[in-house]
């Protein structure tokens, strides 16, 4: 019973970053959210009995993917408060 | 049973999320965090397959996922390199976007 | 109900507590010092005492030991980011982060 | 024992939840930063408790990982650009 309260905790979290993450326009918020959305993964996959998959995740996909996307957004905000544009 | 329906349904979820938002957005970075996401939803959807209850989950898929990661990573990599070689270049022109 | 399980049934609520006010004060507080000073709340003593109480249930010594390790690390890691954020605030120059 | 754990597990999750509408409506990027700094370490909360809970002593490891990566996050996170000049 407090398995499932548990699960439903975790998965609806897990969707709202998810859309959270989606929908952000500016480009760094949108960056932050997706390394918290990687850290939850990890930790809903340790929940599914899978810690080597959860460690790659934490340490590949959202520190790696997230600190080269991160870089990525300080030059796209930096373009779009040059030209006001969408970067 | 019910702990992979219930995960493997957030799973695919978090597809169809990804897809709607690739399709929709225009800028790069955000074309690049819904595929990303996209391809985790698929992670998902493997991870919550092979999950067994009690017993000690599937190994196959888990070694996908791993695979599946690292060059997901890689992919992004690319596609941000490319990105910032056509900023310098001027961007694309306003006809082939 | 042994002396364990009471010590746990003690520390890991506590420990809670200290994580929920580290939330609440996260979202209530009104400038970015005092926010940092409640997050700071959060990471040595919550999850200090959920460490404490943790510690008597893991099956080797060597599995303690990795659990203290842990804490120590967030201590680290909380004091040096906690800094580094007030400091850049006080500067003025966390502009760009925006 | 495990009830326990997982009663507490729960309780945390809870509380990262509030956290994390910090991260999705903080006015600047610090605020932001505090709430995935937040999010990492009620995450290795969350493994730590987990780990008692479903028996899995691995889960301690991707806590470490976790812990790694918040001291190396908050170091890039508030990274000042020294190289660039001002425009």
């Amino acid at each position: 019973m407090t398995l499932l309260l548990f699960d439903l905790v975790l998965i609806a979290t897990l969707l709202t970053l998810a859309v959270a993450a989606l929908t952000s326009v500016e480009p760094r918020r949108a960056v932050m959210l997706f390394i918290a959305f990687g850290l939850w993964l990890a930790l809903v996959w340790a929940r599914l009995g899978a810690p080597d998959v959860a460690l790659a995740e934490a340490a590949i996909g959202a520190g790696l993917g997230g600190a080269l996307m991160l870089a990525a957004a300080r030059r796209a905000a930096r373009r779009r408060q040059r030209t006001g544009g969408e970067g | 049973m019910s702990t992979q329906l219930l995960y493997g349904g957030a799973g695919v979820a978090l597809c169809v999320l990804g897809l709607w938002a690739f399709l929709v957005h225009r800028p790069l970075l955000r074309k690049l965090i819904a595929i990303n996401i996209m391809g985790s939803g698929v992670f998902h959807l493997l991870i919550a397959l092979a999950e067994r209850d009690g017993a000690p989950p599937d190994p196959v898929p888990h070694a996908l996922v791993l695979t599946g990661i690292v060059v997901a990573v890689s992919a992004t990599a690319l596609a941000l390199v490319f990105g910032r070689r056509l900023d310098e270049q001027g961007g694309v022109p306003e006809d082939e976007r | 109900m042994t002396a364990a399980f009471l010590f746990s049934a003690i520390t890991l609520p506590l420990g809670c507590l200290f994580f929920a006010a580290g939330s609440i004060g996260l979202l209530r507080l009104p400038d970015l010092f005092t926010r940092l000073h409640a997050l700071t709340k959060a990471d040595n003593l919550g999850l200090g005492l959920l460490i404490c109480g943790l510690l008597p249930w893991v099956e080797s010594p060597w599995q303690g030991l990795k659990l203290v390790l842990i804490w120590l690390l967030v201590l680290l890691a909380g004091a040096t980011g906690a800094h580094l954020v007030a400091k850049r605030a006080l500067r003025g120059d966390g502009e760009d982060l925006q | 024992m495990r009830t326990l754990a997982l009663l507490a597990a729960l309780a945390l999750l809870a509380s990262m939840s509030l956290g994390l509408i910090q991260v999705l409506r903080g006015p600047g990027a610090a605020d932001r930063m505090m709430g995935v700094q937040l999010l990492g370490t009620s995450g290795i909360g969350v493994l730590l408790l987990l780990a008692v809970a479903i028996e899995q002593p691995a889960l301690i490891d991707v806590a470490l990982i976790f812990a790694l990566l918040a001291a190396v996050a908050a170091a890039a996170l508030t990274r000042r650009r020294l190289q660039e000049p001002p425009e």
